[in-house]
């Protein structure tokens, strides 16, 4: 357990966010995948905090504050989509952008 | 050795829970169909029950998710309660009253009763 | 900073855990089992956090994520076609692009891990983690705490006025009605209802 | 060794009975309910005896066969006062309520031990619809939503919500006959929409109830008045111990069939009314729901009328109970929190006429109408009502909709008196065991 | 050294299960027995007899289950019982796990305890086991926070998210008299947590069952211990952080905490018998309108109280 390998690990669950979020066509899906970059995010946050940080405590905030965002982000979300989905009956990406028209 | 410890007994439990139904199981045949169907009473479903599950209380569920952040911040404000004395009562009531706000206002627009 | 064997190992077995399961997220066809597989996932980083001594952190990530994908789970449900996956489906959009751009960001990322020389800074070894992180809070990030608190609030507040129905004024379509400018007329200034739902129809993949 | 060691301490465990109730089969378990060594069960999973108590009509017949198939094996069949079907002619028959406790022990020990084969399966091994190697994967499914996987369609949007806008799926479903928490034989078509009960049809009318003969009586000739309310006051209790039972009150449940069992003219209801009030059953369970409008309040008649307040009392009418200074009982709501107070206030006031009643030795005089527990009975016999609860139940929760069917009384009455049981030997056997 | 700091912690953890588990039946059998229920056997034999009979039978699927998800789910809650007693502190020197966040840990447990529940209710496929599960969740979610709220306020006079800690921080008085609404509020968050009496939401009688209602045989029997395990771990954490754990004269720790774990069982089990089930929605208005300003109390009593 190094550094790098830390970081590699975190690299990896980015991707898969990554993958996640451009493909998945339910809106619900694809804040799995955001919620999975964020994971490795935080990851990575802990890793500089213990491995190369010298134990700043502004490491850990920065982790508390990517938790927070998360929180906001799906509760945000979650709510966007009940009430799109009230009104429209969608609950794929596609439905949303029509809300543009 | 803390962590050694808890994964032992995490492990043992859930073997013991796993295997006691493993065991018991391996040696008896399949149920047949109309055992399998789910009891109504003598009735029957039209389909399967897993759906697009109507949850009533989901506005009390996102208003958790924004509410338990000040969790986050409240387990390392315990540890240095005393330590800080007025100021960390000061800080975290204007915290919490904040917060407050948000669950008092949405108990007046009924989140909590069922949608 | 060199960890025992034992240490290692289990980050092996835990790392390999966290992108499994991380993977499964997306395909799996039950809905529930996507959402619990991220909360796999996310425990097998928060006990790598642990092992870094981010004990907090660590433990805390458990029951946040635990509520988290647990409100996840019921919303995936409810707003999924074929929620637990009793038929196959593969519900996913510019496919390969997808998997390209993971892959790109994985490599651009795991490059800047094996390239990058980073500072070795290992924690002093008379820190506590929690007592540094709460004399933080209190002191210098004073002021991320008190406006996460608005930022939350503010959250909790939109939270309930997209999602609540039934509000104290009635439902939320009719609470968005400006009341009529002449008692049981129409409501002021809003179109008439047709051409609202006008561009509204389904698409089905 | 071990198996053997392991089934003999299976054998001496408390029976696990699942009962599946006939006509006029629930007295018997309010008699069970009080014998130790048996538990009733409320799902057949939890069961190694099915008891199926009072005949059966024939049109229930396929439900019952289903019913019997989902019990897991080892278990067997038991039929009290009822012809077994005829697939399970061999099977074991009491009629004697006394043999009964001791007949079920008799069973369940040979059932561990071997000495009986589990009760055959009813049913063919058949899957509701064929799937094995049909549709696009091969587990009968067809595309997103449709075909028939592992057996059976998914549920579909059918219905739009009726509370809050979001359309999403609902389930139909059959429920009943044999539905322990439903009055015996009841069954409706239920659409539900997550907990929420969408709408509701009733199927199958409950099975008429047998009042005691004592009002059957009062119709052709003066009867005692105190055994007449005494008759009446039972009947609540025995209402009173099932709705109490479904809300995870076990102990005031047994206190009230222990009261109605042993009811003289010298008890009294008060203890069990302040234990109620005091454990909040009125506040957390039996809360306003299930409110009856006049009209349906009027249909269903008895305690439910009363309760909505209406002043409806067949009783006020007859000479005898006006020199008693008898004036019915009102609550205002009609809702399932006053159905309950109505109840318990009567019991009471039925009980205080007993014991005057019986001091002057009153009968009754009026013979052309009785009012029964369940309703005004004159020149017709209280009717089944269980359709007011599709207006009723639309819109309430799982839950409340259980306590609101289980606060009305709706069963018509059976033109047969009940059959008396001997009270003397469960007395006994509570005795002996202890 | 190895027997000391690992063997031993271990043992006592899964004995302590074990036979918790075990006297949660005696006792139940017996508060049943004391409120008027039918006397049959003894109620030390009941528990085990019914055991045993669950063994033997066959256990139940229905037609197209979650299958791994259905028996993981017993096997789990088992296993977070398991971690929950881990972080009981037995004396000074004898405490399984004790990490310094162990009052966190304990959190996530309850956390963790709704995802378990959901999921064995989830996973039958059937309609009564699923609004079971869903009904749990709504309760699930609403005594987190209270629960939170009760245990930090048993870490503020300690200065630490350390059971142990919590239980040394209580030398001088409980913190049972010390924040009066303390214990009751988490009480009737472990009745929540093992959806027990009151608040049984999950399997309850009006759902034939709720989540059990289509399990049987050995799944069966694993679920209803893993749920008296739950009562057990739920007890040993609130005999440490409100009836001082293993603090009290005469007796050596271990002893005292036996004790009072006992007490707090006999209590919750005397609750579950005495009080009806409350309506989902009255629940969730009532954790959240009731119970949560009150933690909030309880809270800023602890703060005062703390810095006096």
């Amino acid at each position: 357990m190094t550094l790098v390998t830390l970081l590699l690990l975190a690299a990896a669950l980015i991707g898969i966010g990554f993958y996640g979020a451009l493909s998945q066509q339910s809106f619900v899906m694809l804040m799995m995948g955001l919620e999975l970059i964020l994971n490795g995010v935080m990851l990575a946050a802990v890793a500089f905090w213990a491995l190369s940080g010298a134990g700043a405590p502004e490491g850990q905030l920065l982790t508390i504050v990517v938790m927070a965002v998360m929180a906001i982000e799906m509760a945000m979300g979650f709510a966007l989509v009940v009430a799109v989905f009230r009104t429209k009956q969608a609950d794929v990406t596609e439905g949303i952008t029509e809300l543009k028209h | 050795m803390e962590l050694l410890t808890l994964l032992i007994v995490l492990l043992v439990a859930l073997g013991a829970g796993l295997g006691v139904q493993w065991l018991a199981m391996c040696h008896q045949t399949m149920p047949t169909y109309p055992q399998r169907a789910p009891f109504l009473g003598g009735g029957l479903p039209e389909t399967h029950a897993w759906n697009r599950y109507h949850v009533r209380y989901y506005p009390m569920t996102l208003l958790l998710i924004a509410f338990e952040m000040e969790m986050m911040f409240m387990y390392p404000w315990a540890v240095v309660y005393v330590e800080q004395g007025m100021k960390a009562v000061m800080e975290m009531g204007m915290f919490l009253a904040i917060l407050s706000v948000g669950i008092v206002y949405g108990w007046r627009e009924g989140v909590f009763k069922w949608q | 900073m060199d960890y025992p064997l034992t240490v290692d190992i289990a980050f092996l077995l835990l790392a390999i855990l966290a992108v499994v399961s991380g993977w499964r997220v997306f395909c799996t066809d039950s809905m529930v089992r996507a959402s619990f597989f991220l909360l796999v996932s996310f425990i097998a980083v928060g006990v790598i956090m642990i092992l870094l001594a981010a004990e907090y952190l660590g433990v805390a990530m458990f029951f946040m994520m635990a509520v988290e994908m647990m409100v996840m789970a019921t919303f995936m449900v409810m707003f999924m076609m074929n929620p637990a996956g009793l038929n196959p489906m593969m519900m996913v959009h510019q496919h390969k692009f997808s998997i390209a751009a993971g892959v790109v960001i994985f490599v651009l990322l795991a490059g800047v891990a094996l390239l990058a020389e980073f500072p070795t800074n290992p924690l002093p070894a008379d820190l506590d983690p929690v007592t540094s992180l709460g004399n933080e809070l209190l002191g210098d990030s004073m002021l991320i705490f008190e406006s996460a608190g608005i930022v939350l609030l503010t959250t909790m507040i939109g939270v309930v006025v997209l999602s609540s129905h039934r509000g104290r004024y009635g439902g939320a379509h009719e609470g968005s009605m400006p009341p009529g400018l002449v008692p049981g007329g129409d409501p002021a200034g809003m179109p008439k209802e047709d051409e609202e739902e006008g561009g509204g129809h389904h698409h089905c993949h | 060794m071990a198996v053997s060691w392991l089934s003999r301490l299976a054998a001496r465990a408390r029976v696990p009975v699942f009962p599946a109730l006939g006509m006029h089969g629930d007295t018997i378990l309010h008699r069970l309910a009080l014998t130790p060594g048996i538990e009733l069960v409320d799902s057949p999973r939890h069961a190694s005896i099915l008891l199926v108590a009072g005949g059966v009509p024939p049109d229930l017949h396929e439900a019952l066969r289903r019913l019997h198939d989902q019990l897991p094996a080892p278990f067997a069949t038991l039929w009290y006062r009822s012809a077994p079907l005829s697939e399970l002619a061999g099977d074991l028959r009491v009629d004697d309520p006394e043999a009964l406790p001791e007949a079920l022990k008799r069973l369940h020990r040979e059932l561990m031990s071997g000495r009986r084969d589990s009760s055959p399966r009813l049913l063919p091994d058949e899957p509701p619809n064929p799937w094995e190697g049909l549709g696009d994967d091969g587990h009968g499914g067809e595309g997103m939503m449709g075909g028939v996987p592992y057996g059976r369609p998914m549920a579909m949007n059918m219905h739009d919500d009726i509370r809050d806008g979001l359309t999403l799926d609902s389930l139909t479903v059959t429920l009943g006959p044999f539905l322990p928490v439903l009055p015996p034989g009841l069954g409706a078509k239920v659409t539900l929409q997550g907990d929420l009960v969408q709408s509701w049809v009733t199927q199958l009318a409950p099975y008429p109830i047998a009042l005691e003969n004592v009002f059957h009586e009062a119709l052709q000739r003066p009867v005692p008045i105190a055994e007449l309310e005494l008759a009446r006051a039972r009947h609540h209790l025995q209402r009173l111990a099932f709705s109490l039972r479904l809300s995870g009150l076990e102990h005031l449940a047994l206190v009230a069939l222990r009261l109605s069992r042993g009811l003289n003219v010298e008890s009294r209801v008060g203890r069990l009314h302040r234990w109620l009030t005091r454990c909040g059953f009125f506040r957390l369970t039996a809360a306003g729901r299930g409110r009856l409008e006049a009209g349906q309040a009027r249909r269903v008649g008895g305690i439910a009328a009363r309760a909505a307040g209406l002043e409806e009392d067949l009783r006020s009418r007859d000479a005898a109970y006006r020199r008693l200074g008898f004036t019915p009982i009102v609550q205002r709501g009609g809702d399932t929190n006053a159905r309950w107070r109505q109840t318990l206030a009567e019991i009471d006031h039925s009980l205080q006429l007993a014991c005057r009643a019986e001091q002057e030795d009153l009968y009754s005089e009026m013979t052309e109408a009785v009012e029964t527990p369940r309703g005004p009975w004159d020149d017709y016999r209280p009717e089944d009502a269980s359709d007011i609860l599709e207006d009723l139940l639309p819109g309430l929760e799982w839950d409340e909709a259980l306590t609101t069917i289980a606060s009305l009384d709706l069963a018509g009455v059976s033109e047969w008196p009940l059959e008396p049981l001997s009270e003397t030997s469960l007395k006994d056997d509570e005795e002996r065991q202890a | 050294m190895i027997v000391s700091e690992l063997l031993l912690p271990v043992f006592v953890v899964l004995a302590t299960l074990a036979v918790g588990a075990y006297l949660v039946g005696v006792i139940d059998g017996a508060i049943g027995a004391a409120l008027g229920a039918p006397r049959g056997q003894s109620a030390w034999l009941a528990p085990l007899t019914q055991g045993a009979w669950l063994l033997t039978q066959q256990a139940n699927t229905t037609e197209a289950p979650d299958w791994r998800a259905w028996r993981l789910a017993p096997a789990l809650y088992l296993a977070l019982a398991a971690t929950g007693l881990a972080v009981v502190p037995w004396s000074p020197t004898l405490i399984p796990t004790d990490l310094t966040t162990s009052v966190v840990l304990w959190g996530s447990v309850e956390a963790l305890a709704t995802v378990v529940i959901f999921l064995h209710g989830w996973s039958a496929n059937t309609l009564l086991a699923l609004i079971g599960a869903y009904r749990y969740v709504a309760l699930g979610l609403s005594y987190i926070l209270i629960s939170m709220f009760v245990l930090i306020g048993v870490a503020l006079p300690a200065e630490s998210l350390q059971f142990s800690q919590v239980v040394a921080s209580q030398a001088e008085m409980w913190n049972v008299i010390r924040q009066p609404l303390g214990l009751p509020l988490f009480l009737i968050v472990g009745l929540g947590m093992t959806f027990w009496g009151p608040f049984n939401l999950a399997d309850s009688r009006d759902l034939a069952g709720g989540t059990a209602s289509a399990v049987s045989g050995p799944p069966r029997l694993v679920w209803n211990l893993a749920r008296a395990a739950m009562l057990v771990a739920f007890s040993g954490v609130a005999a440490s952080a409100f009836l001082g754990g293993w603090l009290g004269p005469w007796l050596p720790g271990p002893l005292w905490m036996v004790i009072k774990m006992l007490v707090v069982l006999a209590v919750l089990l005397l609750i579950g018998r005495l009080v009806p089930r409350v309506q989902p929605e009255r629940c969730v208005t009532l954790m959240w309108v009731v119970l949560l300003p009150l933690s909030f109390i309880d809270l800023i009593w602890a703060g005062m109280e703390a810095l006096l």
